[in-house]
């Protein structure tokens, strides 16, 4: 390898369209260790980071992928001419559910949104953010859902164990499985 | 001047609850469910009026706020009244809350070709060579899509299967009683899940007929919008041994 | 304009897909003069080569873009000869087909599509997509033909059974009140 591993890499992560993970990296440049890429990555990540340049290296979806900075959306969306990736709130919501429930039925999101949601999953999976899981061992073998890699590139999530903590439901021994900072009393007003 | 009566259009009726709630100023923990009751019926009554197509959820939720309030009525003990508010409707909606709260969280992230931007393949670099082992970008939609088209450039019925099976309906028949033997009962459309043409699927469906005009199987709709269900009304498990095909199914040949 | 020129301009060469010249660039930023913008250009370009990194701006024929510098293309086509590629439409259909209707002998895949499928046949058979389940016994002894596993993991399905049926398909479909990237028809009365 005659060219500094920290450069090889860049230009990998530069030529890509997708994010690249250290494992990835490492089935190209298979002569370097992935402890070694991996640092490599960290060390481009923070010299972007400082440089104030409009782009970034960010950890997204497992892997990195160079970004620009947001204040310069409203000129890309200029050039590019399309309008800012946009989802209705109702899929908004179903893909929360998802995201945080999954793996889950569709009987149940219905019954988390009060509302059928077939259209919805139909445009979710058509993006990408969502995935069929699998089939539930119930009547009808109902089809399980969960969020694809897509959702973690989209919403800029390192992994699914970055989603943001759902808030608490205080109090009033609520069987959830999130058990957070000591409940306070009832009648909580949400933000 | 605006117009007196300012209808928002709700995405569902937990939407439209809280709406209420909110709008009277109570507590989520302490809903005067007579009062919020009646506006949301009066709500459902507007939009009918308006000709706006009042979905089944809406009405669902509806009826449970009828049952509560009616029972309120009743002199059972307040506790448990208490309980079955809480259960059926404060619960829901703080799930909902929760999820709804999530999703603003989820939007106000640095979204991708929203907030954020990547590169996009340089076209300079593609065509540079390729294939060797590619992998292979397409997803499930694209090719559930793909059939679709096939299926819609047909007409129906002309659907040829290479399957050369004939199917009996005394065949089918023996098959969903196993079906019901084993399960109990199954939804209608699972009688069809496996088969592979036109007819075969009408073997099934007369099949269905056939055991039905017998009195051998149930058929009903648990609500409008579930699917039909069957149940088995042949006597059922305790003589399940080996009866498999000759007990019933003997009747059935006629 | 809040941000710099010259890092707007960056930003927007960061995200094209194509070089773009001084006149584009006015074209989207027309508060500034083309004077301006070509003169940043010129310092961007002459910044990046100073940084030494592994890639550059360059002036090509139609105006500017990043590209990697020559020495890091070995690694780059390392990278590329292993990148997705798309399949075309019919081979798709083919595939489809396969998967929903195997297993399956060729003659009717044919009658299905309506044209011959031995090329793409072969295509499929060379990415690993589909398999020779056995011969039929008719005459000629044709090939029965299903999907392999590498099907499954290009689709991330678990098993065949997770693929969806077609009732389900039709149930994504029903509800159509959530196509396009607008709000959905029932909300856009909200605010």
């Amino acid at each position: 390898m005659d060219k500094p591993l920290k450069l090889i890499i860049e230009a990998l992560l530069f030529a890509a369209d997708k994010p690249l993970s250290a494992r990835e990296i490492h089935g190209w440049l298979s002569e370097e260790t992935q402890a070694n890429i991996r640092q490599a990555l960290k060390e481009l990540e923070a010299g972007y980071d400082a440089m104030g340049r409009s782009f970034v290296l960010k950890e997204v979806a497992e892997g990195y992928q160079f970004r620009t900075r947001s204040g310069y959306s409203p000129y890309v969306l200029r050039m590019l001419k399309t309008s800012p990736t946009r989802l209705s709130r109702p899929a908004l919501e179903t893909l929360a559910i998802i995201a945080y429930k999954q793996p889950i039925l569709r009987q149940e999101i219905e019954r988390l949104r009060g509302v059928d949601v077939g259209g919805i999953l139909k445009t979710l999976l058509e993006k990408g953010l969502i995935r069929i899981m699998g089939r539930k061992n119930l009547p009808g073998r109902p089809l399980i859902y969960g969020t694809a890699k897509r959702f973690l590139e989209v919403f800029d999530l390192k992994d699914l164990e970055s989603l943001p903590k759902l808030k608490e439901i205080k109090d009033f021994g609520f069987d959830e499985h999130e058990t957070g900072p000591a409940p306070s009393p009832s009648s909580e007003n949400r933000k | 001047m605006g117009y007196e009566v300012r209808l928002d259009i709700f995405e569902g009726p937990l939407d439209l609850l809280l709406h209420l709630i909110h709008k009277n100023e109570v507590d989520i923990f302490d809903i005067p469910i007579a009062t919020i009751t009646d506006q949301y019926l009066a709500y459902l009554d507007i939009m009918k009026a308006l000709n706006i197509d009042v979905a089944g959820d809406f009405l669902v939720l509806a009826s449970t706020l009828i049952h509560i309030k009616s029972k309120m009525l009743l002199p059972d003990s307040k506790e448990e009244q208490e309980g079955e508010i809480f259960n059926e409707i404060t619960r829901p909606l703080l799930e909902y809350i929760r999820l709804r709260d999530a999703a603003q969280d989820l939007s106000d992230r640095e979204l991708l070709d929203r907030d954020v931007f990547a590169r996009h393949v340089p076209p300079y670099l593609q065509g540079q060579l390729r294939d060797e082992e590619p992998q292979l970008d397409v997803n499930l939609f694209q090719l559930i899509d793909a059939f679709k088209r096939i299926m819609e450039q047909r007409l129906p019925g002309v659907q040829l299967s290479f399957q050369l099976e004939k199917w009996s309906v005394k065949e089918k028949t023996e098959i969903i009683i196993a079906h019901l033997k084993e399960k109990g009962s199954i939804f209608f459309y699972e009688l069809f899940t496996e088969d592979r043409s036109v007819s075969e699927f009408i073997v099934s469906f007369l099949a269905l007929l056939e055991l039905v005009h017998m009195g051998l199987v149930k058929v009903f709709q648990p609500t409008l919008e579930s699917d039909i269900r069957l149940t088995a009304s042949f006597g059922g498990n305790e003589e399940n041994g080996n009866v498999g095909s000759n007990g019933q199914t003997a009747q059935i040949d006629h």
